[in-house]
């Protein structure tokens, strides 16, 4: 089956800031994404863990996009100076998909 | 003060003291023991609804008297300038990052919903009456300690915060924990006795229990970060962690007192002051100053104030409050 | 008249709409309150089990009166019949494309269960009695709706609905919801008094405060979803969504009528037959109907028709069952 | 032995064991009811947190007797010893592997709380009478087995098994399930009858309904594992799922009567022999044993002797109980 | 340490479909597959979020499978057939496995 | 916007191994991983699910890391040594990053 090349977008972003990056998402003129959560972690601010937490600061969830690459171009610069100041990271593969006018 | 210790010690070996000692000791031990978090999520929800509605009820009953606005008004006063106090001594004392410290500031002096739930628990069991409008003091409590924060890192380097917008306001205004505790404040309120009879086997019969298992969650929560945080937290941080919620409890009694507020009330709005935020202030703090550690101002608010409060400082709260309560 | 004004100030003044009304505000107001799914999911399980069981064991005492087999045909028979009253009227006043109005059909022809508790909840602060048997009915009529919607496609284009199989009716037919209703209902009837004793406690006495906390939930998703998709909803909609729970219960007090079910009673048939569907039906329209729009479909079931029997519905039809019932 | 037929009557048609069976009916019916994860660990918890809590009152209430040590030291010998025997079983008559074979026998020298907890509930309603420190034994009783296990394994093929390490041993001794049965236990004890009543209307009074709520979950759980492994579990292995708990039970009786217990405190010295563990078993399982199938051990302890000993089960160990206990 | 090229496909599906693409998955061919729970997302049927939700309606999950490229072929064929007609995107990308012979 | 070729792993491990295998990560050094849910399966054990399950038995989560080639290597090796009688599988994908450093 024909497949058209595409980006995936997967940026494990804060709870508190994940408002702030998905409106930056469709700013930027993303057809959609996808929030999913994350149960624990550990980077360079230390290790985390959501059970038994009820506020969302030190929480993070990750948000998948796929994207085409004209879209990802732009977008990248404003995603990372929104999340430079806060704990996350944002990475990119390359992926194929089926229906290319969809992103 | 022979009655003091005594609730002292009532206090120590009562359920909920027990089962955060309990939460925090499996912690500390490394069982894998935990509250998922949507539970824990609905026990905080529950207890926010249960105390806003009881309160509500209270006003219904009691209805309202000439020291309502001026207790609303003190709980915002003492909410917005103990930041200063807290920011002070961490400056002087702690050798803490200027933004580390606005943070923590704001932390102390916004408050905890379940210091205060754990206080009238003891207070109901002690079978001491309050005022219901304390809860909407304590809803109101919530947010004004965030501006002083911003004020202060302001004031540093006449650099905006990252977003004091008015989006950044609705957002902590807004924030879910408020709402419910409100919320269910003015339900409560509207509805009176009447309303209560019909939800009391739900929010008032299984409450103690309730808070039991949500202090169980606390324990682990509190232990953990401890575990993890230990390093960060010196000495001075330490003695900060069990000074501040006394200063600030000296400051909500004698605030009481100018109020008039019955020795209940007085005990609860020290109780207030005393107590910092777990919810509403990290989150924001995140949007706000996102520079500031969470390792350092959850382990100070959840690590050791809370359980200072919880064991010994309630009952100091209650004596102040016997002291200046009318 | 006067009495029924009364019943709807009361009611527009108890903590379950109270509660939903919160939700709904908190939502417009874009707080980020929220009540975890799980512990969504848990609500609504709780008050299919406690319904479906308190239904059961009234059959047990009661015993099953020569009305039982009409009320539950007659429950089948409205839930078959309103989706072609409410498709021909969609397609004569809204515009609305057939797949559209087809799904939206099924959810009107089904019913809701939490519209049913609310309404049983009312009654029983009111002293009023109903027959046990309408959960029974009431779980009955959750499906024969979709066959209709399903009819009303295949009429259309002669192409088959999409996976009208024998698969996908075990699907609809084994909802969990319908299966917890139906299998709570069953064992309160075995059971009886002396195994609802035992279990009381957790069904019978906080079910009322559940019931709210579960609205607050209710009004939070349907403040959601007007927000998202309040565009979709053109004014000739907004009118169905008001005038179809009327259409659906005054026919269900007509046949009230017929059956001769007890004013409790038939005030719930009445309910059921005005309520739609908002957890069964939108999943099988899913799979049956995929190309109809949740967005159309989930806002007027949830974001309109419900609040709107929640608040002004169940008053008006309790009136009508006083009217239609023996 | 009437008295017996009857408890076993009126246990099938009591209210936690339809419950169960409904559960089992759906998941078979391929239902989609399921119970969130979330929820699923808040009520195992409550049930661990409640049972802890009035085993460890009951201590206080009563005192403790001179039985308290040998009823301890029995539990602990019992499930020590069973794993062999049913290694043996397992070896001799069903041809399993022998990794699998000792991955089975430590959940049957193990024990199953929520089994435990159906018991109080049985021998509450029929107002028998138990020591509370059964609870304290039926802690000790959940990990001996796990050393028997691997003893056995070790002395299979002098390889050492995965991490038998002092880490492993923490993990397995400090699972979430054990820390609050026994810490839960603990507090009981020290708050007694004056902290029970403060926390009775959650702890006591809703005990049977959430016991029934998560029955329903074990069944769905049991079913569902059932109908994925029906093809592994060969007949010989169904009757061992069958004989292995009446062994345990009768051996759980002698001991029960070598102490001296009274007949619900024998009762249920016998149900905890007699049970198999669901929880901290299979766990540790995974990472002493991981060429163990969980499909085996889990379908025979969750689909074939839960079951068995919730409905069977029970009465024949209150029989035995009454005929060991003094 | 030597790895082997496979596909790792990454299915955002409808919650009341999940079990109908997870039968093709099986009839398809595929050694395994696991399921992964989405919070919320957005895309052009609107935003969703599943929190408060308690129907599956609307609501999606994510199932990523790594599979061999020689299963994934035909496979798509017959998830584009089964998906085209409901919400959700299928995207596939080149990972490297350490046991060839599992997938 | 300037991008860096790091790697993306993401390991479905079984409940009670999480804790030993993050632990490796760690003495592996790599400078941070998420832990996400993972709602049911199926694979050469068979098909399971966590919905209403207490037991961490029998359940998997899946841990994604980003980390760079050269901490990738050793790690593989060892993760391999670990799982090997484990449940779960291991797959590696290519990726950009933003912020090299931090990997
Ligand atoms: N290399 C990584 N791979 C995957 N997740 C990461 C990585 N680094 C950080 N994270 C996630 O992002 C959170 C915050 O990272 P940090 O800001 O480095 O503390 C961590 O707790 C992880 O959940
Ligand atoms: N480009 C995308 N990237 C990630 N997830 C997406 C994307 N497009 C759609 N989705 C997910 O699929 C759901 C339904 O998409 P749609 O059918 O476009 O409304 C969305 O709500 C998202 O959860
Ligand atoms: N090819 C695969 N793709 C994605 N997940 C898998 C795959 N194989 C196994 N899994 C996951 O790992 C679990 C255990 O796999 P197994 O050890 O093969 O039974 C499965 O239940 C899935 O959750
Ligand atoms: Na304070
Ligand atoms: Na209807
Ligand atoms: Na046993």
């Amino acid at each position: 089956m024909q497949t058209y090349p595409k980006k995936r977008l997967e940026a494990f972003v804060e709870m508190p800031v994940l408002h702030r990056f998905t409106k930056l998402l469709e700013a930027e003129g993303v057809t959609g994404y996808s929030v999913m959560p994350v149960v624990s972690g550990s980077g360079s601010d230390g290790d985390w863990s959501r059970e038994g937490s009820v506020t969302g600061a030190g929480q993070m969830v990750a948000v998948v996009c796929i994207l085409s690459e004209e879209t990802l171009e732009p977008l990248l610069d404003k995603a990372f100076a929104m999340l430079s100041r806060h704990m996350g990271i944002v990475s990119v593969c390359d992926c194929e998909v089926l229906r290319p006018d969809r992103f | 003060m022979g009655d003091i210790l005594n609730l002292a010690g009532t206090n120590l070996l009562a359920p909920p003291v027990l089962f955060f000692a309990l939460g925090f000791a499996a912690s500390f031990a490394r069982s894998d023991l935990e509250v998922p978090q949507a539970v824990a999520k609905a026990l905080s929800l529950y207890l926010l609804l249960a105390i806003g509605f009881k309160g509500g009820v209270a006003v219904a009953s009691h209805g309202i008297d000439a020291r309502l606005a001026a207790t609303l008004a003190s709980g915002v006063i003492l909410s917005a300038l103990i930041p200063f106090i807290a920011f002070g001594s961490l400056r002087a004392f702690t050798g803490l990052p200027r933004v580390d410290a606005a943070a923590v500031a704001a932390h102390y002096g916004s408050i905890s919903v379940v210091t205060f739930a754990a206080a009238t628990s003891v207070l109901t069991s002690a079978g001491i009456d309050y005022e219901g409008y304390l809860v909407a003091t304590a809803a109101l409590m919530e947010t004004p300690a965030i501006m002083s924060a911003l004020l202060l890192m302001r004031g540093a380097n006449g650099k905006e915060a990252n977003g004091t917008s008015g989006e950044l306001w609705r957002e902590i205004a807004l924030n879910g924990s408020i709402v419910v505790l409100t919320g269910a404040f003015v339900i409560g309120w509207i509805t009176g006795p009447k309303g209560l009879a019909e939800v009391s086997a739900f929010i008032v019969d299984p409450f103690k229990g309730v808070l039991c298992l949500f202090l169980l969650d606390m324990g682990l929560v509190a232990g953990r970060g401890m575990r993890q945080s230990a390093r960060d937290l010196t000495p001075p941080l330490f003695a900060f962690g069990i000074a501040m919620p006394l200063i600030g409890g000296v400051l909500g009694a004698f605030a009481s007192y100018l109020v008039g507020l019955s020795p209940g009330g007085a005990a609860l709005l020290t109780t207030l002051a005393a107590s910092a935020s777990y919810i509403a202030v990290p989150a924001a703090m995140r949007l706000a100053l996102p520079e500031a550690r969470p390792s350092i101002y959850l382990s100070l608010s959840l690590g050791i104030t809370f359980p200072f409060n919880l064991t010994l400082g309630i009952p100091i709260y209650i004596l102040l409050g016997n002291i200046a309560g009318g």
